[in-house]
């Protein structure tokens, strides 16, 4: 509190600019407008009893996708506005501080509060679907992380109105970030904001692994399971041993910056190249946690959408626990020309490259899932066959970046810029947005419009070619990144220009996809049959949406593709199935404490940002008593009884 | 290693390169300073990038070749006469071909990495004896220093050409990597640390650098120029620094690590120890090699 | 609720000697590191190394006899995760330490 | 009320008889299972915190060091304590094991005291040192040390709190299979930490001396 007490309106309401004042009215204003629409429509119990306390996985997984496309846009918009800055030379449309602060946030809220969420969104309503399961292993658990997640998001975009943005870029290395050089609190924001998000996501990391390991329906072995649902495996894998670095290395920062430790500041022995090492003991791997359940999500599209069996499926599987364990050998990647000596350069060369061996088989997989198969090309599919080169060659210019002597000419260069987003848009975003349209049916029970989709994907795809292949050329021209302006005399004003353009139409094909969304509430073709796309796994043997406690008998799996088994073999003999009678269902109650507690959770952060320690200390006291409640909590679940299950399955007309 | 080690590979790589580089190296292509190396540091970068392109390449065009055919070949369209197989999905002959393949692929462009990767940090040639110039990243400037001159000069380095230099990096303030596309790829200048980063133009001539890593509100001002001339001139412009210009006093030093951006500076002098000083800082790291590098034996 | 079943008990948390017995072996295993230090019974280096395999023998001590990892329900998915996570702190620490001893290569 | 899965159990209320108490709901075993994967990620957070504190442990930046701060009488201490606890621990479960919970709640609420005295001696110990001239403030080293120390400290005080919860839930309701997969759970969390002890001892204070 001492240090900006002083001056505090001033720090504490960001001002200065035209454009923040804009967003801080929007945000009042957007504000008070949600507020008054709740009140007005008498929608606040609504809210928390079907929402904000609910802990079925399929409403948090809604909540999740809502989340992560707010936060596209958010991220979008700020990716419009570094364009916009870097159009031409000299530009001054945006200043070194405001720069800095945007590349900051996108790139954070992109990775942590955009990519992230929209993962979990696929988790969430794929996996127990897909496994047969009622619900995920703890569901309590689930929406804790859901809460976590929503208010550390909340945190950091606060700091765009109050306290003002981080600006030591999204790897945030001290001693930059640390006391010496940032004194303001957008670090803290930062910091806080991310170490909140983090405990959310090892404890969904957690839920899944239990879920996937513990959870399949009868019959569904290991080696029966949808790819999906492997390649969430595989992400949680990588999410329960790379996220506590993350805590490690924000948590350090955070006790150099509040307790004045020398952890990484220049004096007393501090050693910055430490959390470089920490950060990217998480950072790589978490690269990976966002692409493999894209990968899950493309192999059930092309296998769905081209009427086949997916093609090796074994060496799928292989390849997804391969690429798990190997990216956790290779972080140092990020930082060859830190001169760790030829020796572990070497070798966490090598490693990397040998990464692209497990992914490449996959790729020929894919192919080979098509060929000989009949390929329909809905939204879905147009995103999954888009990925393969966009991947294939953001892939190969990665593994150009992973020869350590090539790399010392290509580091923090727009080299990196053109790799990084390659991956992933044409790996993370394409497959989110293929889930998004493949499972959209199964969320709300209508189809998104094919139409706008269509137009949402030509737009968005040939505009990212515009956008980033001018930035593989700059990158070798010597355009470093991170620079808010740059000289006319370099050769850079064209290519600048073309990238910018792209962006634009990226962010039109991004708006259009909005229009979709829109569109569809409306207008969207009901999904009466459940299995829009003649579909294979087991989530599209239940109606859309499904009920809540999934499935009113668990399934018995015999086969890989089990729903396709099941439904070739109802084709073949018309006899009639023999149904086990139901029974009473065992389903969690839902709870308010997941909400509030994150909601303490925003607090304490809150206070810490501006060193506030008695508001932070507080918070701890509620988490732990929120914490010793639920423990003391007996009555956490209850049966749903057979006459309700047989009332809501002839409403969804499955008799 | 050798100036002839360093020289040979590139020869046997020229051929096969030329064709891949021809749409480089036409009309605009000197602007893409990585491709256009004056020393033999980057020369042999360059090279490897090379060598790394041509070989994604060699898998890449085969997977979207094949991709265009595939989906072009089995779309779903009535009466389409492509055979549909919805139940074939495995081959084992297949799947050895796609793990063997980039396995191959992976095998030969790691062992030029490696190979590369030790070469580069040893000098470049061993019969030109070496220059020493201390870098130092400031907010937000450089400062160059010439231990055996005694001079030093901000935003702007000389060099004779056809010498290796050894540039001994380090930071006073955030860190910030070193970067002179045309001579070569850069390294992390760190506060409380000496890096070692071997360099040599083999052509005089003026050449873009910059600061690679981020440092803060000005770090895109923190371009320099290296110029590189022959010997005798390199020499007559440091007797002629010595003579004209002023001096780094202490004071002068502690007002450039302030941060603010200035233009090029030039000094006849500098007070000693403004290296050491910043990179032994209380507490600093005091490493071994940083020691030895400086010249001095190990201990404090 | 059921009653504990006798054969539950028996299998699960063995005998009370099993408890004892890893106690005691915890203890040796503690003091015995301790008086290697301050006997200084070998170089820096083997002390080191001796000190490091007591403590991972420690490590199956308490497993083994306190935490009863050989009876969770099959498959047992919780020691391959466990053996993961000892592969991921062995490349954790290793890799850091390889890592920051720039120029141990002595170039 | 009976669903079984065998290998497969889903989310319900089935009862294992052959299995022990903890283990006898599937909602039991899963929550066990859950408890090791957090354990895992746990393991790795100390894995950061250890690797950190070997690359920092000798930047002592002229301050006191290793070997001048460590005190053999007291580290000893703490160590036979949390030995001691961790058997007393497991001498719990065992109670619980033969269905007695004056046994089990005895050998708990030795188990607390016993944190409780490590808890005090280490808080000690931090306090001597910050008031001798080796506050967290003074080196890399000692940032490094506390925090490490400092993290598993807070670990062993949140299982104290936690076992008290415990220990007035048994005093409740009894041993159920519900209050058996806690205490399980709990003894599995003070054995972990322990182990992580073990190495900090070896780690930190015994390589500490040897320097
Ligand atoms: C989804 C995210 C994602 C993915 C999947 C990848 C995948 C890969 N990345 Fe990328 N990377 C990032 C996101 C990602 N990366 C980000 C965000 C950064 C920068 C962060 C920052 O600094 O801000 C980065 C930075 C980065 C660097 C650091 C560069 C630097 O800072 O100087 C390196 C270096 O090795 C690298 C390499 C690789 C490699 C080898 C792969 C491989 O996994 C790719 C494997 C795929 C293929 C190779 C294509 C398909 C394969 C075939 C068709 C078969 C055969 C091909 C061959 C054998 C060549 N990446
Ligand atoms: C998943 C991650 C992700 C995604 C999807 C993106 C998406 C995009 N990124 Fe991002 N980017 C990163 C992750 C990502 N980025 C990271 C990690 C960094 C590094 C940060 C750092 O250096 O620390 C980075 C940095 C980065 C830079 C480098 C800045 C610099 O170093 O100077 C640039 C520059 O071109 C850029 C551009 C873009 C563009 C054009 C998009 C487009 O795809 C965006 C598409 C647009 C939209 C989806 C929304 C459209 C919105 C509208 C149309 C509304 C318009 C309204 C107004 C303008 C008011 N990004
Ligand atoms: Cu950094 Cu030595
Ligand atoms: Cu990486």
């Amino acid at each position: 509190m001492s240090t900006f007490l002083p001056h505090f309106p001033a720090t504490f309401i960001v001002t200065g600019d035209p454009l923040i004042y804009g967003a801080e009215v929007s945000i009042v204003l957007a504000t008070v407008g949600i507020l008054f629409v709740l009140t007005y429509f008498k929608k606040w119990r609504w809210l928390w009893r079907e929402w904000l306390t609910t802990v079925d996985h399929k409403k948090i997984s809604v909540m999740y996708l809502i989340a992560a496309l707010l936060m596209f846009f958010r991220g979008g918009v700020d990716a419009m506005l570094m364009r916009t800055q870097l159009i031409r030379p000299n530009m001054s449309f945006l200043q070194a501080e405001h720069y800095n602060q945007i590349f900051t946030t996108h790139g954070t809220i992109m990775i942590l509060f955009m990519a992230m969420p929209f993962i979990f969104a696929m988790f969430n309503i794929a996996v127990p679907l897909q496994i047969g399961a009622r619900d995920v292993a703890f569901p309590y658990l689930n929406a804790v992380s859901f809460w976590l997640f929503f208010f550390a998001a909340l945190l950091f975009n606060l700091s765009f109105v109050v306290g003002g943005s981080p600006d030591a870029g999204w790897v945030s290395y001290p001693p930059l970030a640390g006391l010496e050089f940032d004194r303001g609190p957008g670090e803290n924001f930062y910091l806080l904001s991310l170490q909140i998000t983090g405990i959310g996501s090892i404890a969904t990391g957690i839920n899944f692994m239990a879920t996937i390991l513990k959870m399949r329906a009868p019959g569904m072995t290991l080696m029966r399971m949808p790819l999906f649902s492997w390649s969430v495996l595989a992400s949680s894998i990588l999410i329960i041993f790379a996220f506590p670095a993350l805590t490690v290395a924000l948590a350090l920062l955070l006790i150099d910056r509040l307790a004045g430790a020398h952890f990484f500041t220049m004096f007393q022995g501090g050693n910055p190249m430490m959390y470089i090492n920490l950060f990217w003991i998480w950072g790589h791997p978490e690269v990976y946690i966002v692409i493999l359940p894209a990968f899950g999500i493309f192999s059930e599209v092309v296998s769905t959408f081209s009427g086949k069996r997916i093609f090796g499926y074994s060496s799928m599987v292989a390849s997804l626990m391969t690429i798990s364990v190997i990216s956790y050998v290779l972080w140092v990647h990020h930082f060859f020309t830190m001169g760790a000596g030829p020796g572990v350069n070497s070798f966490f060369a090598v490693a990397t490259m040998c990464v692209g061996i497990p992914t490449g088989v996959k790729v020929f997989n894919w192919l080979f899932t098509m060929y000989r198969g009949r390929i329909r090309l809905t939204v879905p599919m147009l995103w999954a066959i888009a990925f393969i080169p966009i991947f294939a060659i953001g892939g190969a210019t990665g593994v150009m970046l992973a020869a350590a002597p090539a790399d010392y000419q290509y580091h923090n260069s727009f080299f990196l810029i053109a790799h990084f987003h390659q991956v992933l848009i044409g790996g993370t975003v394409f497959g989110m947005l293929a889930g998004m349209y493949y499972w959209w049916p199964k969320m709300f029970g209508y189809m998104l419009n094919e139409r706008l989709g269509r137009w949402a994907f030509w737009l968005f795809n040939s505009g990212f070619y515009v956008t980033f292949f001018p930035q593989y050329l700059l990158g070798l021209m010597g355009m470093t990144r991170r620079m808010y302006t740059y000289p006319a005399n370099m050769g850079w004003n064209t290519l600048n220009f073309i990238s910018t353009m792209g962006a634009y139409v990226m962010g039109i094909g991004f708006i259009v996809l909005v229009m979709d969304v829109v569109y569809s509430i409306r207008f969207g073709e009901r999904d009466v049959t459940g299995d829009p796309w003649n579909g294979r796994t087991l989530e599209w043997s239940l109606p859309s949406p499904a009920p809540h406690y999934n499935f009113a008998r668990i399934p018995t799996v015999t086969s890989r593709d089990a729903w396709w088994t099941s439904k070739q073999e109802r084709s073949r003999s018309d006899a009639p199935r023999k149904l086990e009678p139901l029974q009473p269902i065992h389903m969690p109650k839902s709870s308010g404490r997941p909400f509030i507690m994150s909601a303490i959770f925003f607090i304490g952060g809150f206070g810490l940002v501006f060193n506030w320690y008695a508001l932070g200390f507080l918070a701890l006291l509620g988490v732990l008593v929120s914490m010793l409640l639920r423990s003391l909590e007996y009555d956490t679940d209850y049966y749903v009884p057979v006459e309700e299950i047989e009332q809501t399955e002839a409403a969804l007309g499955r008799a | 290693m050798d100036k002839t080690t360093y020289r040979k590979r590139s020869r046997t790589r020229k051929l096969g390169i030329t064709a891949g580089l021809s749409l480089l190296t036409t009309g605009c292509g000197e602007r893409y300073l990585v491709f256009r190396p004056v020393g033999p540091v980057g020369q042999v970068e360059k090279d490897l990038i090379i060598l790394s392109i041509i070989l994604v390449l060699a898998v890449i065009i085969p997977v979207i070749l094949l991709l265009w055919r595939i989906v072009w070949r089995y779309r779903d369209v009535p009466g389409n006469p492509a055979p549909y197989d919805p139940e074939w999905s495995e081959s084992h002959v297949l799947e050895v071909i796609w793990w063997g393949i980039p396995i191959v692929i992976v095998g030969v462009l790691g062992a030029f990495t490696v190979r590369d990767t030790f070469l580069l940090t040893k000098p470049p040639e061993r019969t030109a004896a070496p220059l020493t110039v201390q870098v130092t990243s400031l907010n937000w400037k450089w400062l160059f220093q010439y231990p055996d001159q005694k001079i030093a000069t901000v935003n702007y380095c000389e060099i004779p050409t056809n010498r290796p230099i050894q540039f001994i990096l380090s930071a006073n303030g955030p860190m910030n990597s070193f970067w002179v596309p045309q001579l070569g790829g850069q390294e992390y200048a760190m506060p409380g640390m000496a890096m070692r980063l071997w360099l040599q133009a083999d052509r005089s001539g003026v050449y873009y650098g910059h600061g690679a890593n981020f440092t803060g509100r000005g770090f895109a001002h923190m371009a320099f120029n290296v110029i590189a001339r022959p010997r005798a001139e390199f020499d007559g412009w440091v007797q002629q620094v010595r003579h004209s210009a002023p001096v780094l006093t202490r004071v002068g030093y502690q007002s450039l690590v302030q941060s603010s951006i200035v233009e090029p500076m030039t000094f006849s002098a500098y007070a000693p120890g403004i290296f050491e000083s910043a990179l032994l800082k209380e507490g600093g790291m005091y490493m071994k090699r940083d020691l030895t590098m400086l010249g001095r034996s190990h201990g404090h | 609720m059921s009653r504990p079943s006798t054969h539950a008990s028996n299998t699960a948390s063995g005998s009370l000697w099993m408890y004892i017995v890893g106690f005691v072996i915890s203890i040796a295993l503690t003091v015995g590191a301790l008086w290697l230090v301050l006997a200084r019974q070998f170089s820096t280096g083997t002390l080191l190394t001796v000190i490091l395999l007591l403590a991972i023998l420690q490590i199956g001590v308490q497993m083994f006899f306190f935490m009863h990892i050989t009876d969770s329900p099959r498959p047992q998915f919780n020691l391959w995760i466990l053996g993961l996570g000892m592969f991921f702190t062995f490349v954790v620490i290793a890799g850091s330490v390889w890592i920051m001893s720039f120029g141990a290569q002595g170039y | 009320m009976t669903i079984a899965h065998g290998e497969f159990p889903v989310h319900g209320r089935s009862i294992n008889h052959d299995a022990p108490l903890e283990y006898s709901l599937e909602e039991g075993a899963l929550r066990i299972f859950g408890f090791w994967l957090f354990l895992a990620t746990d393991l790795v957070l100390f894995a950061c915190l250890f690797a950190t504190y070997v690359v920092l442990h000798g930047a002592a930046a002229g301050g006191p060091t290793e070997a001048q701060l460590f005190d053999v009488p007291g580290f000893t201490a703490e160590t036979l304590i949390l030995l001691t606890s961790s058997f007393t621990g497991g001498l719990g479960t065992y109670a619980m094991h033969n269905g007695s919970r004056r046994g089990l709640i005895t050998w708990m609420i030795i188990t607390v005291l016993l944190g409780l005295s490590f808890i005090g001696l280490e808080v000690k110990e931090f306090v001597t040192y910050a008031t001798h001239g080796a506050p967290l403030q003074r080196s890399a080293f000692l940032s490094a040390f506390f925090t490490l120390v400092g993290t598993h400290g807070c670990h062993v005080s949140l299982g104290i709190l936690w076992m008290l919860s415990i220990i007035y839930q048994l005093a409740r309701r009894g041993i159920t299979p519900i209050t058996a997969r806690k205490v399980f759970i709990v003894g599995l969390y003070w054995h972990f930490l322990d182990i992580v002890w073990v190495f900090i001892f070896t780690v930190v204070y015994l390589n500490g001396v040897m320097s």
